[in-house]
């Protein structure tokens, strides 16, 4: 029975056979995965000059490579959802206090808000101690590197009492500080450390701001999206191998 | 088991008993020290053997082999020696210890060279089939009062070694 | 030689004050007090071989016996000077006897 | 649920308890070549005698970049990737990331895809908690629990060869459903599981759950309340064995867990003895979910209309499940092209290592071991 | 040639241990065999353990060695004996060089007065299990120095464990061997014995083991010291030393080769050394099972069989698993070689039959079964227990064996004097 519904659904693999030829498939799975590999070394490679040559290019680099055809194809098969104002007593009462800085919205049926730099450490804390979001469960940021105020912060927050999630996003400017919010939730001690690894954003007051998965020695800050991945293996090789290419 | 060529393993536990109190009172790392310390005793052991002293021996070996000094041991490495081995081993006062120790040994050279008449010349005879039974018999018999004393002492001992050593009572 | 060969009390006797000696000379010297302490378990061990000695020579089990509260003293007194020890180690951090130059601390 | 002004200064973690005795304290670093760690965690001890006054997690050994790996590679190139993080529950990874693109796609899997994915998913929890037991058993030094479990878990891991080929970073689940159709009496089969597994759990718990030294080296050891386990994050079963009845699969279900009938089993203390019961209580209640899984596969099509080539329309999305381990959640983002702008994955055994330093203050160094190994981290995921 | 015979039969015919007859050569020829078994043992014991606790843990354990293994053992010590001696740079090279000999050296001479038979012992001392517990009590000093030396933390913290755990588990068990040697006193002297052969004897004449004495006294003290003696080997339970979950390996973490294996063979031969106290002192030594309620000589026939036939089921073990070996010339020099080693033990076995042999013989045998038992225990609680932590394993010392211990002394004493005094006046 399963057989005769597989074939409408038109998988990738067609062949039905069962348990025998089952390895046979996973082969065909394995070899896209090893096809992969290899482009591990290519795109670094690929990234690195590029990001040495034209710096605000190379975010965007990535969509333009591909063909543009596909893109308003994609787009046709499902309506772009676009976010949209989110509305709720919480919301109404915030920006009630706060005003315009804090912009509330839905995407995708998860709701967040964008707020300015200058109500974090107030926002969060009211967040947590009135509205009951008290676990944390994620500070992240991403890199934007053509816009002014080049990253977003983002606080995955999460209200047991209420079963809702929300992030709160705010921006901020390259080389700028943003206020810890340990003191808030004990558990943001390493999230902050790992955003500071990772992008190069430091907390301030933060009791122990010091790199967490990479070597302390480590340069740059490897998910800022100019960051080059070789120039680090590079510069080991130059200094202790001697050799010049680094490679 | 009557002890065989007594001279022999005498002199060899003696010279071994010497060396390990040299060693003991001249090295500069107390854990060496220590275990010099325990070849001594432990020839000092096998010396009780020959003595007709079986359970003094054992004693010896039980108490002070596999108790005292695993305690030294223990504090030896509970306190830090790394400093006390780099500084001088020696006190100020050696030259008046040295000649102190030394007027000592005249006198018991004297003595002994004097007093060589006075001990017999063959040892008597004893029993060493029964010697623990017989050892057991004065202990709790004649020496009962010295031997409740002594276990006073000993619980005394462990209350103010707990009270020295404990950080928090 | 012949008196080399036949071991009698006396050559126990000064084993015993050889070792003593030593032990007093360790006493006397040494400026670390685990040594130091050593050298007193030295001398204890020459005071019982002479007890051992004699018990041998008079065939009686006193000197043994006697022996034997030595080692049970040398016990106690082993335990309590180790204790001291660890409370001085704590306070000053040395093991130098130079230094326990105060009744309290 | 939490007093909201309470002072969290019990939690403070950067001032160790002062030794009486500077002198004494002892710094004893642990791994990263040791056995209990786990792989490659390093744990700095600061001791007095046997007490632990403190430690630090050095993490970051198996550290591979695979966020950074994310933004190079297509939405379906990344996906084998995330087995590679908690490599022994590789199909619960699979399902976050697969779920999560899904609704940056917004498509869903067809109804038997779901069912197959909730089989295969509470079939890998299984197998997590029982790598967990062995383990955890082994660094209490019971070795005999360990070869029980692995011999168990076998029978889960010959069903996923059986079913796609892999045993450990199996790559099971597409984005948009599944690629495979279960093989033939792949539904007896795991029925036959489930019917040998049973009395295996009565098993393990025959050997630990009453035996007195293990009650005495787990009860009272590491004990953290669940106030403590929210201010920190810690999730999973952590969380639910310190009292607080939360599991994603009730409060915000994913794929089709709304579905089952199954129990939270919660404990009481905290401690570790009640993180061993939950997990094997765990065990109890997927083997229930599996049962009644399979009685009810549907029927129907095992993949959703997705496009050959993926290209969401830009946004950002936020999906969580309940890994073995905890929340385990990806945050997408996407600026419309065939990349991920940005992807983050929000490991549960990277926040709840966090608690270790709670759970350890003051016990002994032997309470390490035995709590490092019932927080339950894997440090390819830790470190990511 | 006659004369040689002559020699060996008038020593067999004596009754007294070559000790304690003050016969050096065979002295010489007892250490020797000694020696020679308790290496052997050593080496069995290691193949038993991984192979027991293989089956415990649903696993076959050493099969390429040799048949089932046999030779790996073999092939271990070669392995250890050709690795690379490691000695740290910072240790300690006196210290770390001899504290592997000291154990060994401890483990080894306390089997000088355990007695295999009333004869089959290297000598009788009037101190005997002073003897044997002051020169186990010397591996401390081994442990410590090996860890100390290392110049590093987990073989110090591991050596301060296991010799803190050892002095401690010394008093329990120097408490229950203490009320075991009180039962020797029960005779018409009313003294009683130190030596290991006078306690087997003791046991022999009172027609009683001591673990059934004043039951359940003599259990209770069974039990202690059974405790307390995994304790003083740093055997699971109480392997705290050398958990290598905490420690990697405790006190012989820096060793490696030759003198790792010295650790390993002291570890096994203090196993057997406890062991073998505990079968003196409770379970009647040599005595065969039921030596008063059996005592006929139609039973003693019997139960001088019993070596034999052991001997022949082993045998006929090798035989059933030699028929089961897969058919497959690849096979057939392990089988060959199984059913080689079964004609061996069948040979043993058959020349156990005669009873010129048995007689001698018998005493050895059920002396080295009743070990045999403790050592499967040993293994039992290896495959089954988790681990104590240090402080509970103090606090059973401290204050759960010891206030046993000192209680089943005085009512052990409070109960033998009753006996004599009331009793039997």
């Amino acid at each position: 029975m399963p057989d005769e519904i597989k074939s409408p659904s038109a998988s990738p693999a067609g062949e039905p056979k069962p348990t025998a030829d089952q390895p046979a498939v996973s082969g065909g799975v394995k070899a896209a995965d090893s096809g992969s590999v290899p482009s591990d070394s290519t795109v670094p490679a690929a990234n690195a000059p590029s990001a040495k040559s034209e710096v605000p290019a190379k975010a965007a680099s990535a969509a333009p490579a591909t063909p543009p055809a596909a893109k308003p194809a994609a787009a046709a098969k499902a309506p772009v959802p676009t976010p949209v104002a989110w509305n709720s007593p919480m919301v109404a009462k915030l920006t009630s206090s706060y005003g315009s800085g804090i912009e509330p919205l839905t995407y995708a049926g998860q709701n967040y808000m964008v707020v300015d730099r200058s109500l974090i450490p107030e926002l969060l804390q009211v967040l947590r101690n009135e509205e009951g979001f008290d676990y944390c469960v994620d500070i992240t940021a991403v890199h934007y590197l053509q816009r002014e105020k080049q990253f977003d912060v983002i606080w995955v927050l999460y209200s047991f009492a209420r079963n809702e999630r929300i992030r709160v996003k705010t921006q901020i400017r390259d080389g700028e500080t943003l206020p810890t919010s340990v003191p808030i939730w004990t558990g943001a001690n390493w999230l902050e450390r790992e955003v500071y690894d990772m992008f190069g954003i430091k907390f301030d007051g933060h009791p122990d701001m010091k790199r967490i998965l990479l070597p302390d020695g480590w340069k740059g800050h490897p998910l800022r999206k100019d960051y080059g991945i070789l120039q680090q293996d590079n510069e080991w090789v130059q200094i202790n191998l001697g050799i010049e290419s680094g490679q | 088991m009557a002890p065989v060529a007594t001279p022999f393993f005498f002199y060899l536990f003696a010279a071994i008993m010497v060396i390990g109190g040299i060693m003991v009172i001249t090295r500069k790392n107390p854990v060496h020290s220590a275990l010099a310390l325990i070849v001594t005793l432990l020839a000092q052991a096998s010396v009780y053997l020959m003595l007709y002293a079986p359970f003094v021996a054992g004693v010896q070996i039980i108490l002070y082999a596999g108790g005292i000094m695993v305690l030294f041991l223990f504090v030896i490495m509970l306190v830090s020696i790394d400093r006390s081995i780099r500084e001088r081993q020696f006190n100020s006062q050696w030259v008046v210890g040295l000649i102190a120790a030394t007027a000592l040994g005249g006198l018991f050279i004297a003595v002994y060279t004097k007093g060589t008449n006075i001990f017999p010349e063959h040892a008597l005879s004893i029993v060493e089939s029964d010697n623990t039974q017989q050892v057991a018999t004065m202990l709790y018999g004649q020496y009962m009062f010295p031997f409740e004393i002594a276990s006073l002492l000993l619980l005394v001992a462990i209350i103010g070694a707990v009270v020295m050593a404990k950080k928090r009572i | 030689m012949e008196s080399m060969l036949h071991i009698t009390t006396l050559h126990y006797l000064v084993l015993g004050a050889a070792l003593f000696l030593l032990g007093v000379i360790g006493v006397l010297t040494r400026r670390n007090v685990v040594i130091v302490l050593m050298s007193i378990e030295l001398i204890l061990n020459a005071v019982n071989l002479n007890l051992v000695a004699f018990s041998r020579m008079w065939g009686g089990l006193h000197g043994q016996i006697f022996a034997i509260f030595v080692i049970t003293d040398a016990a106690a007194e082993a335990a309590v000077g180790l204790g001291i020890l660890i409370a001085f180690f704590r306070n000053k951090e040395t093991v130098n006897i130079d230094e326990v130059n105060l009744l309290k601390w | 649920m939490i007093d909201p002004n309470s002072s969290l200064s019990h939690l403070d973690l950067e001032t160790p308890e002062k030794p009486f005795l500077d002198a004494n304290e002892l710094v004893i670093n642990m791994g990263p070549q040791h056995p209990a760690t786990h792989g490659v965690l390093r744990v700095i001890l600061r001791l007095d005698g046997e007490k632990v006054l403190g430690l630090e997690c050095v993490i970051g050994y198996l550290h591979r970049g695979v966020e950074k790996i994310g933004e190079h590679r297509t939405y379906t190139m990344f996906n084998p990737y995330v087995d590679r993080m908690d490599y022994v529950a590789a199909v619960s990874n699979g399902l976050g990331y697969c779920e999560t693109v899904e609704k940056l796609l917004n498509v869903e899997a067809p109804p038997r895809a779901q069912h197959v994915r909730v089989i295969l998913t509470e079939l890998n929890r299984i197998a997590s908690h029982q790598l967990w037991l062995g383990t955890h058993a082994l660094d209490i030094g019971a070795i005999t629990p360990l070869f029980y479990t692995f011999r168990d878990r076998e029978e889960i891991l010959k069903i996923y060869e059986k079913y796609c080929g892999a045993r450990l970073t199996t790559h099971a689940f597409r984005i948009g459903g599944l690629q495979y159709e279960t093989y033939s009496g792949f539904e007896k089969e795991v029925k036959n599981f489930l019917t040998f597994f049973r009395p295996k759990i009565d098993e393990y718990e025959e050997l630990l759950t009453t035996n007195r030294i293990w009650v005495e080296r787990t009860k009272n050891v590491g004990i953290i309340s669940g106030k403590d386990c929210i201010a920190l994050g810690v999730t999973g079963p952590v969380l639910r064995a310190s009292g607080v009845k939360w599991d994603l699969r009730k409060a915000q279900p994913y794929a089709n867990y709304k579905n089952f009938d199954f129990d939270i089993p919660i404990g009481q203390n905290g401690d570790t003895y009640d993180r061993y019961l939950v997990r094997v209580a765990e065990m109890r209640q997927s083997v229930r979910i599996i049962e009644q899984a399979v009685e009810a596969l549907p029927e129907g099509p095992i993949m959703a209309k997705v496009p050959k080539v993926m290209k969401p329309a830009a946004g950002e999305v936020y999906h969580s499940i309940e890994a073995p381990k905890g929340e385990l959640g990806y945050f997408i983002v996407s600026d419309g092209s065939t990349q991920p702008y940005r992807v983050r994955v929000r490991p549960p055994s990277f926040v709840n290592l966090q608690a270790l330093d709670v759970m350890c203050r003051g016990q002994l160094v032997a309470d390490v071991i035995a709590v490092i190994g019932t927080l339950d981290i894997v440090l390819g995921e830790v470190d990511r | 040639m006659g004369q040689v015979v002559q020699y060996i039969r008038s020593y067999l015919s004596s009754d007294q241990t070559p000790g304690a007859a003050g016969n050096m050569f065979w002295a010489l020829v007892y250490i020797m065999l000694v020696f020679g078994g308790l290496s052997v043992a050593v080496i069995a014991m290691n193949w038993l353990e991984r192979k027991i606790l293989a089956h415990m843990q649903v696993r076959l354990g050493p099969m390429r060695v040799g048949p089932h293994g046999l030779l790996q053992p073999i092939a271990d010590a070669i392995k250890l004996l050709l690795k690379e001696d490691i000695m740290p740079a910072e240790a300690d090279g006196v210290v770390f060089w001899m504290a592997p000999f000291i154990v060994v050296l401890a483990a080894f001479t306390v089997f000088v007065v355990v007695p295999f038979g009333p004869t089959h012992a290297i000598t009788d001392m009037n101190i005997g299990i002073l003897f044997m517990l002051g020169v186990s009590s010397l591996s401390v000093l081994g442990i410590v120095m090996a860890g100390w030396a290392s110049n590093s933390h987990y073989p110090l913290i591991g050596a301060l464990r296991s010799s803190a755990q050892m002095v401690s588990y010394e008093v329990a068990m120097g408490l229950a061997v203490v009320s075991a040697i009180l039962m020797t006193s029960l005779n018409a002297e009313g003294t009683g014995t130190l030596s290991m052969i006078g306690i087997v004897q003791a046991q022999q004449a009172q027609g009683e083991w001591f673990i059934f004495k004043f039951f359940p006294l003599g259990l209770i003290a069974f039990f202690i010291f059974a405790v307390a003696m995994v304790a003083e080997t740093n055997r699971a339970p109480f392997d705290l030393a050398e958990a290598e979950s905490e420690l990697t390996a405790g006190f012989h973490t820096e060793y490696s080769g030759f003198r790792w294996s010295l650790f390993f063979l002291a570890e096994y031969s203090a196993m057997i050394a406890v062991s073998s106290i505990a079968v003196t002192l409770w379970l009647g030594g040599w005595l065969r099972p039921f030596p008063n309620l059996l005592n006929s000589s139609t039973w003693d026939l019997v139960f001088s069989l019993f070596p034999g036939v052991t001997f022949l089921l082993f045998a006929a073990m090798c035989f059933y698993n030699a028929v089961r070996m897969p058919k497959h010339p690849l096979f057939r020099i392990q089988t060959i070689g199984l059913a080689g080693f079964g004609v061996v033990l069948g040979l043993i076995g058959l020349v156990l039959f005669l009873p010129a042999v048995s007689m001698r013989v018998q005493d050895i045998f059920w002396f080295a079964a009743k070990v045999a038992g403790f050592m499967y225990l040993y293994i039992w609680y290896r495959g089954t227990f988790p681990r104590y932590r240090f402080d509970q394993l103090m606090q059973m010392g401290w204050k759960v064996l010891l206030p046993m211990g000192l209680g089943v002394l005085i009512l052990t004493a409070g109960v033998a004097l009753l006996q004599q005094r009331i009793w039997h006046p």
